[in-house]
């Protein structure tokens, strides 16, 4: 019995992933396989790009539904949340042009904007759900439904598109890129691999897992339960600025359907990650190979049109339910005993 | 020692505390005194009251009346476990570890060690891998508290309380759930911090424990203070009727002599499961038969696959006859077998839940009348079960989990005899019972079993097992080492059997 | 006298075109509140059919209106809830979108689904020859999406062109931006896309001038009419050399019908159907509102 | 201590609603008195009418709702599930046309049918969810997609609708009343109690509530919680089944559009009711009185034209906020310690 004490599991450091992520990285290879089967073009460069590119920003938001759900709360928001902070973004570089011109620094200003829109609003989700004890599922539910009427009400029920020539100084945030990767791209993987610190590697993301895992041992524990809580909404709301810092310069516009379902999106990303529900058990390396499960699922159905138009949500359904079988099926018992 | 020398001023002292629920008074004005380099035990019946006081010491509970002084200043404790920075550590009745996380980061939680911005991982790793080599705990610092049994969660919770700088260490019932030899691991611990100067306070129904490491003995009883007094001036008969208000007869009651022609009701063949290795043995009607073993040994896997909750891999296993097994809980408790748990925060109760749901839960096909759940019957269960069972919650409308760990454990057995089973599978029956409830448990089974009920106890406590069974199984590693009967039970036997040292045919 | 109580009923703009109508709609309220003092208009929007047909109900019994117009969020649901309407003996104009059952409404205006898609075709074949190859984006699966489709496959036939693949954009400027992408990855040689509406138009824009593929007289062509299109259009954009008009404004046009349904001696009633004129740098200047948010 | 044998709880038999329920019941007058403030009309006959009668769809969905929830379980495709049965119940009425005419029986054949349907996806959520160990987040989430596209591929795009004659006999079942209530209010009645004694006087309820609980101790107590949790997601197609039904004569039709959003609705009806969205604590009284009350915001927002319309969704929002505070707040507090 002295083995136990003599083997102990080798936490696999900067390795990253840990074993579990199998599950999805396997989902994830097959559909790649199925993609270049179905059309050889599916592994070109160029849409390979694409499909990172896509990833970045239902990953970013998922990075901070991660923490989210792994404190067992959740955030319905996000999407409405984006579309009203691309809004005002734009509204204000706007507005800044006529006193700081159309260079940089009117951009700067939007980011800045950005971010404070996001921690804000991150923070108003968090105190509503801890101080004032609503549910999770209530406060964020009405809170979409505030932002996405908002972000209508700004664009008029319309669109608002950003001033033409800021558009040229903002463009190469998302159309450029830098060392073979286009920027979106490596702002996801600083937006990872800065998650994947904060949860595996810091106080607060034990903090995270134990509010999760039961909130009384963590209160116990003199753990600022209600702070950390708080805290993780407000890196969602943060996360969702990044993303929507990315997401702006690609069109130039916000309208009342942008952002529509990128929380579903977003929460089946985490969850097709291996992240639980109910919170307690957070994996970011499984958030990542879930966005990007669900991107290629998309990119797969534009790339062929053997299937009806109508049944794309058929096939992604499934493709989602059988993804996440394969990590629970035969595959999860194996590794647990291991 | 003598009293009045510096070492032995109160560092943690209570005086004059009351509490109470709501309306509900459950503390008097209670005073204690804690000294440095002291073991003071804390003995009481079930719902004295103890944890209660317990928690108030370390300001999980706010006084209704009273005080607390550290040093002797009058201090209001800060609440949620933050009077640690003060050095006063708990560790709860309840196991308070978050299940998904691992033994270090249960550990440490809280307090984590850091290197910079980042957790400094290796050497909370081998700090606690240093503790639980200390104490004897042959996990590893990554394992999962799920995946642990009790016994393992509380020698976590022990290191946990240990890894503490502590001035003062509060432990409500941390033995309850461990064997002898890992008892004596712990008080080897124990001695330790005490010799460091620690002020240790300990809550335990094993009174023998309580004369074997205490200095000083404090008896609530009914939330009053009764005496405290020297350990070595009170033998455990003394404690108990101090505990009790009465005199308390033999703990075991005497034994009726199995026919030695009883149907035998159960036999297991060969069965191997999860934790199971080929394990045989049978029980006869009327019989009470006792399995021990140490921590690990797979008791419980043996019952749990029986009973339906973990899949049969090999062998065979009847049931009056019936081949088979069972595939699930309902059909072994509609065939009159049931298992009572001993994870009774995890598995036995619904915490959230009143009393009266979590007692009919396990009964309730025979609470129905047509459709419905008859709720006057279950009013009179109820009832019946609080005087069988002498549960004693102040408020009847407590939610289970605000209950005494020990009335929490008599609902449960509650619950489970409901049933009205025919052989009856109780794992760790007195888990943190009273004596004198412990007393009026041995004498139901002894009366169950005479009625023709075959019992089955799993135990930890040797004196239990011994004390109650016709039979005693010696479980190691999955396997039975032996199966000893008459005047074969007894402690040297079965240590020796439960160690390996010796294998019985059988 | 009694005001002339008119409800205004129609889906909640959650793309630009409805924006447009929305705007139209309040444009004429106000115009026409001030105009006649003794005339009140309510207007709602509903998010979707089972909603509208709520809204219906509580335009009868709370406001109690005399008047209706109404842009059914689908045909077929809202039949029998705008009969119902018309049973408490209120006016009835339906606005684009027809019942499924004829006789319910005294008044019509709607612009032309099939035209939309014939005309864009049309214009397809004047800049396409045998053999060159377009993609398609559709917009949400509904009756008006298959009626622009199918017509502008029916002209389509027959004329050589290939139509490599069509896809739902959903009348969204982000879907149209990846499924355009994707076609790109897809299909090495595009002549052309018809991306059916504005909105869509403008992600298949960004999308070829990502994959450098905006040149080589490649042309998009939209549809409904947005203010800066049309802008585009006049000042002589190759990309999107045209647009095929569904004015959002046909809202307005109905409102003004039925206000003088109540207010002209003359009997009012009968079918408006507003054409799908194809938008040119000619003709463009007439159908710009810069102030509209479509 | 023998007051514990002395009072043992008395079950507030068909005294109805439990005392905590007074929490949503304020919110839910609360609203009415500003309804009528707004326009006495409110309390007109016809628009209580009208109001119950929509409460009825959600209403109903939502009961079904509670069971799935108050077992730990959750179910996104209601709202799809909706649709595709509603669109599949128009085919196979239109198609009985031919062979049964359009009396009563086709009518009879269409409800049957939809019942079959709701069981059966009832039972597909609920088996892939126990037997196939998948979060119930991601199956529901997967035949959310999937029922919404085959409505979409059945109708061809567009709308399936109802043979105009079978309108005529089917049409009273929503519009028509009894005893002065519509048809619909009746079925929510019916389906309401049956749900109430479902939940709180059987067994079935009991093994619900300890499921949500807390699963092994459930297990432990001989309960059988694959089949019971599959039985919760049974009885949510049945109830999603029985809406349907009412919901066809209706509008006569079905497209991808119909019942869009409803799974949040019925969520939001249950946990505004105070039922615990993690499970072990369920209560119909009071999801009914949620569904009441998201139905009267939407109400009291056609009555009034003093905000923009756009601005809805902000009224929506922060109505839904402030009436679950309502019932968390002091208010809750006062109940809890009473
Ligand atoms: N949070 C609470 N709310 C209401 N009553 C409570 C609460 N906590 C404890 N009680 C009641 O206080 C009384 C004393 O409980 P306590 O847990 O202190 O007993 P104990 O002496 O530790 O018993 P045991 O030996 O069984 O653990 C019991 O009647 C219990 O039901
Ligand atoms: N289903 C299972 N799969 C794998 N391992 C298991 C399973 N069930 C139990 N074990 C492991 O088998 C060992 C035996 O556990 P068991 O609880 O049966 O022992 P026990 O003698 O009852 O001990 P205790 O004194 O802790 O109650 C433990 O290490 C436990 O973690
Ligand atoms: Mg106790
Ligand atoms: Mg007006």
């Amino acid at each position: 019995m002295t083995e136990a004490t003599m083997t102990p599991t080798k936490p696999n450091r900067f390795g990253g992933f840990d074993f579990k992520t199998a599950g999805p990285a396997i989902a994830l290879l097959i559909l790649c396989g199925i993609g270049f089967a179905l059309n050889p073009a599916f592994l070109s460069e160029g849409n390979i790009s694409n499909l990172l590119t896509r990833s970045a920003f239902i990953g970013i938001i998922a990075v901070g539904a991660t923490f989210v759900i792994t404190a067992g709360g959740i955030d319905l928001s996000v999407g409405s949340m984006a579309a009203v902070i691309a809004g005002v973004m734009i509204i204000v570089m706007n507005g800044a042009v006529d006193t700081f011109g159309t260079g940089v620094t009117t951009v700067l200003i939007g980011c800045g904007c950005s971010i404070i829109l996001g921690i804000g609003a991150g923070w108003v989700n968090g105190v509503l759900t801890t101080k004032g004890k609503i549910e999770a599922f209530i406060v964020t539910l009405g809170t979409m439904g505030i932002y996405r009427s908002l972000v209508t009400y700004f664009a008029d029920g319309g669109t608002l598109s950003l001033n033409y020539d800021i558009r040229g100084v903002y463009r190469p945030v998302y159309y450029d890129s830098f060392g073979g990767l286009p920027i979106p791209v490596w702002v996801f993987i600083v937006v990872s691999i800065c998650g994947w610190l904060l949860l595996n590697r810091t106080a607060f993301g034990r903090y995270c897992t134990a509010i999760g895992s039961n909130e009384s041992v963590a209160q116990y524990s003199a753990i600022k339960v209600d702070r950390i809580k708080t805290m993780t909404y407000v890196i969602q709301g943060l996360c969702v600025s990044l993303a929507t810092i990315i997401y702006v310069p690609r069109l130039g516009s916000a309208s009342s359907s942008t952002g529509v379902l990128w929380e579903l999106e977003a929460i089946a990303a985490v969850i097709i990650g291996g992240t639980v529900l109910k919170g307690g058990y957070g994996r970011i390396g499984g958030t990542i190979l879930g966005a990007l499960i669900l991107t290629t699922i998309g990119n797969i159905l534009n790339f062929t049109d053997m299937i009806s138009n109508y049944l794309n949500g058929t096939m992604q359904g499934l493709i989602i339910i059988i993804a996440v079988w394969l990590q629970r099926g035969d595959w999860g018992r194996k590794t647990k005993t291991d | 020692m003598p009293d009045g020398q510096s070492i032995n001023a109160s560092v943690l002292a209570a005086e004059g505390v009351s509490k109470s629920f709501g309306s509900v008074p459950v503390l008097f004005s209670i005073s204690m005194d804690i000294r440095a380099g002291e073991v003071h035990a804390l003995i009481g019946e079930n719902g004295a009251g103890k944890s209660t006081l317990m928690k108030i010491l370390s300001g999980f509970l706010q006084p209704t009346s009273g005080h607390i002084s550290l040093d002797g200043a009058e201090i209001s404790l800060p609440p949620n476990g933050q009077s640690e920075a003060l050095g006063v550590v708990l560790i709860h009745q309840e196991l308070n570890l978050a299940e998904q996380m691992t033994v270090e980061e249960n550990v440490f939680l809280g307090r984590e060690l850091r290197k910079g911005a980042t957790l400094d991982r290796a050497r909370m790793r081998d700090t606690v891998a240093g503790y639980l080599e200390d104490i004897g705990l042959e996990i590893s610092p990554d394992s999962r508290i799920s995946d642990l049994s009790i016994a393992q969660k509380q020698m976590v919770e022990i290191v946990k309380a240990i890894s503490r700088d502590a001035r003062v260490l509060i432990m409500d019932e941390p033995t309850a759930a461990l064997t002898e030899a890992e008892t004596a691991l712990f008080f080897s611990q124990i001695e330790r911090l005490r010799d460091k100067g620690v002020g240790i306070v300990f809550v335990s129904h094993k009174l023998a424990e309580v004369s074997a490491i205490a200095d000083r003995v404090t008896v609530l009883r009914d939330g009053q203070w009764i005496a405290t007094q020297k350990a070595s001036d009170l033998p455990p008969d003394a404690m108990a009727q101090m505990m009790v208000g009465r005199e308390l007869s033999d703990l075991y009651p005497p034994l009726n002599e199995v026919d030695v022609d009883a149907e035998k009701v159960l036999q297991v063949q060969g069965l191997v499961a999860p934790a199971v290795k080929g394990i045989s043995f049978d029980l006869k009607r009327g019989e009470i038969l006792g399995f021990s073993g140490l921590i690990g040994s797979g008791r419980t896997a043996v019952f749990e696959a029986i009973c339906g909750l973990a899949p049969i891999e090999a062998g065979t296993v009847s049931a009056f006859g019936q081949e088979g097994g069972f595939r699930s809980v309902a059909a072994a408790r509609d065939a009159g077998v049931v298992y009572l748990t001993k994870d009774r925060k995890e598995k036995g109760l619904l915490l959230a839940q009143k009393m009266r749901p979590n007692l009919t839960l396990f009964a309730l096909p025979k609470f129905l009348r047509g459709m419905r759940i008859d709720g006057k019957a279950e009013d009179a269960a109820l009832e019946r079960a609080i005087r069988r069972f002498d549960i004693r919650a102040r408020d009847p409308n407590v939610d289970v989990g605000d209950m005494s760990g020990g009335n929490q454990q008599k609902l449960l057995l509650a619950k489970v005899m409901e049933c009205d089973p025919k052989i009856l599978i109780i794992d760790e029956p007195t888990r943190g019972i009273d004596v004198g409830t412990k007393q009026q448990i041995y004498h139901f089974i002894a009366a169950i079993a005479a009625e023709g009920v075959s019992v089955v106890v799993i135990s930890s406590e040797m004196p239990e097992v011994i004390g109650l069974s016709h039979r005693v199984v010696v479980m190691r590693e999955g396997e039975i080492t032996g199966i000893l009967s008459g005047d074969e039970i007894n402690e040297n036997e079965i240590v020796r059997y439960a160690a390996g040292l010796k294998r019985g045919e059988h | 006298a009694e005001t002339i109580k008119i409800g205004v009923s129609y889906p909640t703009p959650t793309h630009a075109w409805a924006a447009g109508m929305n705007w139209h709609a309040e444009q004429a309220e106000k115009r026409l509140e001030a105009l006649y003092p003794d005339v009140d208009l309510v207007l709602i929007n509903s998010p979707d059919p089972s909603a509208q047909a709520s809204a219906l109900e509580d335009l009868v019994s709370v406001h109690g209106i005399d008047a209706l117009v109404v842009l059914p969020f689908e045909s077929e649901p809202l039949t029998d809830p705008v009969l119902n309407v018309k049973k408490s003996g209120a006016l009835i104009t339906v606005v684009d979108r027809g019942l499924s059952q004829p006789g319910i409404e005294d008044i019509y205006v709607a612009g032309n689904n099939p035209e939309l898609g014939r005309v864009s075709a049309q214009y397809m074949k004047t800049r396409l020859k045998d053999g060159d190859n377009i993609v398609v984006l559709r917009g949400i699966p509904t009756l008006i999406d298959n009626e622009r489709f199918d017509a502008f496959m029916a002209e389509m036939e027959g004329s050589g062109v290939n139509i490599l693949d069509h896809k739902h954009a959903n009348w969204n400027r982000d879907d149209g931006f990846e499924v355009m992408q994707d076609f790109l990855s897809r299909f090495p040689d595009i002549d052309a896309v018809w991306a059916q509406d504005d909105d869509i138009a403008i992600g298949v824009v960004a999308a070829l001038k990502q994959a450098g593929r905006d040149g080589d007289g490649m042309f998009v062509v939209g549809g409904a009419g947005m203010k800066e299109t049309i802008k585009a259009i006049m000042d002589g954009e190759t990309l999107v050399p045209v647009d095929v008009l569904y004015p959002p404004s046909m809202i307005a046009t109905a409102m003004d019908v039925t206000v003088a349904a109540f207010k002209s001696n003359g009997p009012v009633a009968g079918r408006y159907i507003l054409g799908a004129t194809l938008i040119t740098p000619e003709n463009a200047a007439s159908f710009y509102f810069p102030d509209s948010p479509f």
